[in-house]
């Protein structure tokens, strides 16, 4: 690593002007300058995946947008966070979310702490116009701790990054591909049986949806803590 | 192998070769290989050794020679002659006319503008020379670029040669070559590698399997002459592991480059060091995407990951990497033993050379075809593919595989290049052309290249993964008679959103096949939704039975 | 079931590991020869089993989760046993304009199974090619290894009859 | 003439059913069938989800009574986790329980029941609702309203929500009560107590006017049951035993484990209907034909268990000798319910340890099938559920109190109809008062099919061929 003081950029994100160093990427930026872009795959701390296409932001002088959580500031570059058309194409991502799995939010436990519904919320998405796609999915409650419920899993990987990246362990993974995608434990076995995974509970913490839940937790009793992570990885830094 | 030894090598081939008075070639190519080209090799060597004529016929294998529904294919060198369909009873025929008439009943085209139209540079070898045999390859001229731009070419030069060249990359989006080789040159960070892309996974294209399975050592010596203009010192072709016979061909020339030292070490007697692998596929269609195909290559699931960074920057294992398809490698020796300008000689202004194109469907030559950029569709389908069979109409051309569109009737004029196909809502793609008639439901067709980019999908990115399982279920539904206006509406929105914010190239160009059959097929979809009718008779729709009141 | 991660030693005394383990040895054991690993013991056992995955997961160092959803993210990987007969159906662009839907049909409609699935018996197993490669020959298919073009329903069909006598 | 009169959509009541008269050629009542056209659909919804989402999976049964689902259902997991959960816990959900049993019976009365008996069975069907009410007796109305209000203010302070709380938990209760909320609820209680004795002053002085109406609606000899406190008195949470009475008012069985329910009671299946007809055992179908709900209740029990409530009780009794019988009367035992869970709630909240903060007690499933009941307004409720060896809800079965009541209904209505429907001139005040009769049992139909959400029924005039001769939709 050059110990050179990095690059400071000035840019406009939805015409304020800020900056930003050369390595932070549009949406940090925003971050830190409380400009909310939405997301669901990003979790600071974890490396940045570009899947869940919510915090695409559009660039004055291109036609193509950009995922604000991967794409790094630029000297002058111009940002816009709110349009109508991101605001469409936003609500349409999660419209297709929800169409895609089984998320009825009155009976789940996650009701009222879920990054999805809350998103949702914020939208202003009232009813979905994609047919639902109804899924048969199941859930696996073999494990003693915690419930893994494949209907309300969105697959924005975070229990895959942080089981791999943080704990270590690699326990989770994804299997297939396309629509038949879906979270597995080691070798697809159910969770309870799994010789890797250390029950640390980091990545039902991390669960944006009520995916990953613990055990017993009846509906709308289930928070998460999220601010393990942050905690972790500065003090590993601080240990270097 | 320094130019000397090369020189002997090829003199000692052609002695060789020489001193036979005929020249038979038997398609080994796998399109005829399907059809028993083997058996027709084997009766003819069989009946040369009977006649006792060894020593004045050979009988060689050759790759593709194009003509891949009339195989066996088999022709004789010194009198061009084809014969087509060929059985092995037909071999006793064919080696007692090698003085004679040719065999007429078996006779093929030789003269049609099927050969005469085409422009053969990265095809030139094909079906002429043996592909498990270096020294043939040798003796056509192979290898020599490689020694010429290694002993008397800095890799600045080479690039300058490709950049004016005006190659543009084979495998899609048509990126210029040489922008793209001297942007890897210029990436800082070691080692640096070269990777071809052989994952041809376009259904309907063949064009890279029948140059590996026909010439796999020019695609061997593309490699190596960029490795040296980049810097790179190691190389992998990824390929489809569903093209066995190409993959044993290509590790047996990877063997016979190195034995001769056209690979490895001190390659030509300088101090360039190049190695190629081989990397199999395994049947994921988005591993044709740049980020994909590295992280296969890596060994993981074929996830695309957002771009910048750029391969170019950071790609297999986050050094900067040079990927170009079969094809694009296959025209470097051409570009590098003749020299930019020959090549950018061929072509339109801003689609230089020629294009190599599988040509299949409704079309009577069901083919694999070169020829120059610019030629019209027209000529393309009526001229070289002769025109469609039992007398039926032309209704559309479908270019670019499941990231293309279909191109009507009314626009068969236009130039093929990149820039007019992307103006009909289509693209060049990897080089398949399948054309269709009036027996084709357009709205099927949709939905065909919809249920490919749906189970292709990788999954990562949500507007891909469930976007395309909308599309295609919205499709099935106007395929059934069961949809409304409003699921057109529906259908175009999804269009919208998936190639605006998808994440890879396979997401963006998935609507691809719906939007351009829209824009020109409109009609037939508003039959299936508001009449509920198929025109052309595919679509199975169940009339709902009247009530009576 | 649970091999001792990092262990290059096989599972078992069956002599085809060799092969399995010079694939892994000759790429230095380096978990990024995974894909390449498991090529070879889908043409060595036919399959990809659990336990040879979990050998390969521990000898290369991979772990299981990766290991299966690597070969679960190819189609080219059977995790399954395959049928003693396979016909490989090609579903690319030409062979679906030229009439594959309806050759599919009549197989379905004579031994009940659909691409990617396996007669009761064991038999026949169905699968689809994404393209063959041999448009010139639509519609295409792959019989126990041989190309077979310009196929009918009839023909085909009657082509797999002749593995079930 | 021969008709068959079908009566579809029913009008308020809770859900969608629909009732067929059928009238031979002299125009006279050959037959009537109440039938529900809806498919049973929870107990397929709800297999492999975990068992500690059923509380709340299965309050979206039914947006009248959610609170009685969330009591069997929370019993039915404390069963499932083998646990006693902690008293407190049991008496807020107690609390809550009577709250919901005040709205829904007020919702029944008032809204649903108190136009016939106010404004008349005949009187214009525009009118004759709460509208018409508000109206025509605007302090009727305005008391109905107050009163449902006061229940669901409730349930809403103690649950957060109004309709579907997720405060109930297998376990006992995730939060404990605060001293706010008691004194809020306790404050509500003495005008409720005012409001249901003036209801009840006002309709025992009109029940002269019905006598005719007191003696054919669904008046006739049944048996009753459900379930009593551990004092034979009102029980409505249902931790007391199952008792069941003739007609004569005898106990036939006593200290009955309501977890044994399949030994005594069947379920009938007709083709007609989509719900059940469960019957007791003993006596085979149809004769073991039994009522539930608030007739039922005060028809068991020894006593009410609160002061007020047990001498409107006492008066109750001396209707007639033995069992109340006329259907008529579960008005007349709603009224008095009402005020019970009044003076109950107001006990119970006074109650030393209410605001204790050991309201949950927590455990792993420790069984793999677990019974729940409670007494819901409408009657006794049964949850079953069967759990794999992770929790996850294999089988479920539910018997519903209008389940219970189905044979009673269909009886009440061939009765009601025979007395009053005459096929050659139809009018619409006979077909209110089959109606009318139905209301009486207060069915909840989006309940007892199961089925998600509410819809309306109608009524079919069939000929002896079948053929549907008149509809009424309204």
């Amino acid at each position: 690593m050059s110990t050179a003081p990095a690059r400071v950029k000035t840019l406009k994100i939805d015409d304020r002007d800020v900056s930003g160093r050369e390595e932070e990427t549009i949406l940090d930026v925003a971050r830190q300058n409380r400009i909310n872009i939405p997301t669901l795959c990003h979790v600071p701390g974890l490396s940045p995946v570009g899947s869940c296409r919510l915090c695409l932001v559009e660039i004055k002088g291109s036609p193509k947008l950009f995922p604000a959580c991967v794409t790094l500031v630029r000297e002058g570059m111009e940002v816009v966070t709110k349009s109508e058309r991101l605001a469409s194409y936003r609500k349409m991502i999660l419209e297709l979310l929800f169409s895609d799995g089984n998320h009825i939010c009155a009976v789940c436990v996650s009701n009222g702490n879920c990054e999805l519904q809350s998103l949702a919320q914020n939208l202003g998405i009232d009813s979905i116009r994609f047919p639902y796609r109804f899924p048969k999915l199941t859930v696996d409650a073999s494990h003693q701790r915690f419930v893994v419920d494949h209907n309300r899993c969105i697959l924005c990987a975070r229990c895959v990054r942080v089981c791999g990246e943080v704990e270590g362990a690699h326990t989770w993974d994804l299997m297939g591909r396309g629509t038949s995608m879906r979270i597995i434990s080691d070798m697809n076995e159910a969770w309870g049986d799994s010789e890797t995974c250390t029950s640390c509970g980091k990545c039902v913490q991390l669960c944006p949806t009520g995916a990953l839940v613990e055990k017993g937790k009846s509906v709308a009793e289930m928070s998460k803590k999220k601010g393990f992570l942050p905690y972790i990885v500065s003090m590993r830094e601080g240990r270097r | 192998m320094t130019p000397e030894e090369l020189t002997n090598t090829i003199t000692t081939e052609r002695e060789t070769q020489e001193k036979f008075k005929h020249h038979v070639c038997v398609c080994v190519a796998a399109g005829c290989l399907s059809s028993q080209s083997d058996k027709v090799k084997a009766a003819l060597e069989d009946e040369i050794k009977r006649q006792g004529r060894e020593h004045e016929c050979q009988i060689k294998g050759v790759g593709c020679m194009g003509l891949c529904a009339a195989g066996p294919l088999v022709s004789v060198e010194e009198t061009g002659t084809l014969y087509q369909e060929v059985k092995p009873e037909d071999a006793a025929e064919v080696v007692a006319s090698l003085e004679g008439q040719p065999v007429a009943r078996i006779k093929g085209p030789s003269e049609a503008p099927f050969f005469t139209r085409q422009v053969k540079i990265v095809l030139e070898n094909c079906g002429k020379i043996d592909p498990n045999r270096i020294e043939d390859y040798l003796l056509s001229g192979g290898y020599q670029s490689l020694t010429k731009v290694l002993t008397e070419m800095t890799p600045a030069q080479i690039i300058e040669e490709v950049y004016k060249s005006g190659l543009r990359g084979r495998g899609g989006a048509g990126y210029p070559t040489g922008l793209k080789w001297s942007t890897v040159a210029k990436a800082p960070g070691s080692p640096k590698y070269v990777i071809c892309n052989a994952d041809e996974g376009d259904p309907g294209a063949f064009m890279d399997r029948s140059v590996l399975e026909s010439d796999p050592h020019r695609v061997l010596e593309g490699m190596a002459i960029a490795a040296y203009a980049v810097g790179a010192s190691q190389g992998y072709v990824y390929v489809r592991a569903e093209y066995p016979l190409a993959i044993e061909r290509l590790q047996n020339a990877i063997k016979q480059a190195r034995r001769l030292r056209f690979l490895g070490i001190d390659i030509c007697g300088t101090t360039f060091n190049f190695n190629i692998d081989v990397r199999l596929g395994a049947g994921a269609f988005v591993c044709g995407e740049e980020t994909a195909l590295i992280a296969s290559v890596e060994g993981r699931r074929g996830n695309p990951k957002p771009r910048p960074p750029y391969p170019a920057e950071a790609g297999l294992w986050g050094c900067p990497t040079l990927i170009n398809n079969v094809e694009t490698f296959a025209n470097i020796a051409p570009i590098a033993g003749r020299g930019g300008n020959w090549y950018a000689s061929i072509g339109t202004e801003k689609s230089k050379g020629t294009k190599v194109f599988a040509l299949a469907g409704r079309v009577a030559n069901t083919d694999l075809i070169e020829v120059p950029m610019g030629m019209t569709l027209r000529e393309i389908v009526f001229d070289i593919g002769g025109g469609i069979p039992d007398g039926k109409r032309l209704k559309a051309v479908q270019t670019g595989g499941p990231s293309g569109g279909c191109i009507p009737e009314q626009f068969l004029d236009m130039p093929v290049d990149y820039e007019s196909l992307n103006k009909l809502g289509s693209i060049m793609g990897s080089g398949g052309m399948i054309v269709m008639d009036e027996t084709s439901c357009m709205v099927d067709v949709a939905k065909y290249f919809m249920e490919f980019c749906m189970s292709e999908s990788c999954g990562k990115c949500v507007p891909c993964r469930v976007g395309t399982a909308q599309m295609y279920d919205l499709l099935h539904k106007i395929t059934e008679g069961k949809a409304g206006l409003e699921d057109l509406e529906m259908l175009e929105d999804l269009c919208d959103l998936v190639r605006n914010t998808s994440l890879c190239g396979l997401g963006q160009s998935a609507p691809n096949p719906v939007l351009s059959t829209l824009r020109y097929f409109r009609d037939e979809y508003m039959e299936h939704i508001v009449n509920k009718t198929c025109p052309a008779g595919i679509c199975k729709i169940k009339v709902p039975t009247e009530v009576t009141a | 079931m649970w091999t001792e991660f990092g262990s290059t030693t096989p599972p078992s005394s069956d002599t085809r590991w060799r092969i399995v383990g010079a694939a892994m040895r000759k790429h230095g054991y380096r978990p990024n020869a995974l894909i390449e690993t498991l090529h070879t013991v889908q043409e060595t056992f036919g399959y990809l089993d659990e336990q040879a995955l979990r050998f390969v997961a521990g000898a290369l160092r991979v772990p299981l989760s990766q290991v299966y959803g690597v070969a679960t993210f190819y189609h080219f990987f059977n995790l399954k046993p395959q049928g003693r007969h396979t016909c490989v159906i090609c579903t690319g662009t030409a062979c679906y304009i030229k009439g594959v839907p309806a050759i599919l049909t009549a197989i379905e409609e004579t031994y009940g199974i659909k691409p990617g699935e396996t007669t009761s018996d064991g038999n026949i197993s169905l699968v689809s090619a994404r393209c063959l490669g041999s448009c010139g020959l639509a519609p295409a298919a792959v019989m126990d290894g041989d190309v077979v073009g310009k196929l009918t329903p009839l023909e085909t069909v009657n082509r797999m009859r002749r593995w079930t006598k | 003439m021969a008709k068959k009169i079908v009566i579809d959509p029913l009008t308020r009541i809770e859900g969608h059913g629909k009732i067929t008269i059928h009238v031979g050629d002299d125009g006279m009542v050959n037959n009537a069938f109440f039938h529900i056209g809806q498919v049973r659909g929870f107990e397929k919804l709800c297999e492999g989800r975990p068992f500690y989402e059923m509380p709340s999976l299965m309050a979206r049964i039914c947006g009248i009574c959610p609170v009685s689902h969330l009591m069997a259902s929370a019993k039915a997991c404390d069963a499932l986790m083998g646990v006693r959960i902690p008293e407190p816990g049991a008496n807020l959900r107690r609390i809550m329980n009577l709250a919901q049993i005040i709205q829904s019976h007020a919702l029944s009365f008032f809204h649903l029941s108190s136009p016939d008996l106010l404004l008349g069975m005949d009187a214009d069907p525009q009118t004759r609702n709460i509208f018409g009410l508000m109206a025509a007796n605007p302090g009727v109305a305005r008391d109905g309203i107050r009163l449902r209000q006061y229940g669901q203010e409730i349930v809403e302070s103690l649950g957060g929500k109004r309709i579907h709380p997720a405060w109930v938990v297998p376990g006992g209760v995730n939060a404990p009560l605060s001293v706010e909320q008691r004194d809020r609820i306790l404050s509500l209680i003495p005008e409720g107590i005012d409001v249901i004795l003036r209801t009840l002053g006002w309709f025992k002085r009109g029940l002269e006017k019905y006598r005719e109406e007191i003696r054919v609606f669904g008046n006739f000899p049944t048996m009753f049951l459900g379930m009593v406190s551990a004092s034979a008195g009102l029980g409505f949470y249902g931790d007391g035993w199952l008792r069941i009475v003739d007609s004569t008012g005898n106990i036939v069985a006593d200290h009955v484990d309501p977890r044994t329910y399949q030994d005594f009671l069947g379920e009938a299946v007709e083709p007609w209907t989509y719900l059940k007809f469960p019957y007791y055992k003993p006596l085979g179908y149809p004769e073991g034909i039994y009522r539930v709900g608030p007739l039922a209740r005060l028809n068991l029990v020894n006593h009410c268990g609160s002061p007020l409530a047990d001498q409107e009780f006492a008066e109750f009794r001396t209707l007639e000798r033995g069992a109340v019988l006329s259907s008529f009367h579960y008005h007349y035992a709603r009224l008095i319910e009402i005020l019970f869970c009044l003076e109950k709630m107001e006990q119970l909240l006074h109650h030393k340890d209410i605001l204790s903060k050991h309201v949950r007690a927590f455990a792993a499933p420790n069984n793999d099938e677990g019974i729940g009941v409670a007494e819901a307004p409408r009657g006794t409720l049964i949850h079953h559920y069967k759990i794999d060896d992770q929790g996850r809800i294999i089988w479920a079965n539910l018997i519903i109190a209008t389940g219970h009541n189905n044979l009673a209904m269909n009886r009440a209505v061939l009765q009601v109809a025979r007395r009053f429907v005459d096929g050659n001139k139809l009018q619409e005040g006979m077909l209110n008062r089959v109606e009318a009769v139905i209301r009486a049992y207060d069915p909840c139909l989006s309940c007892s099919t199961h089925a998600v959400g509410q819809m309306p029924l109608t009524i079919d005039l069939v000929g002896p061929e079948g053929e549907v001769l008149d509809q009424l939709r309204r």
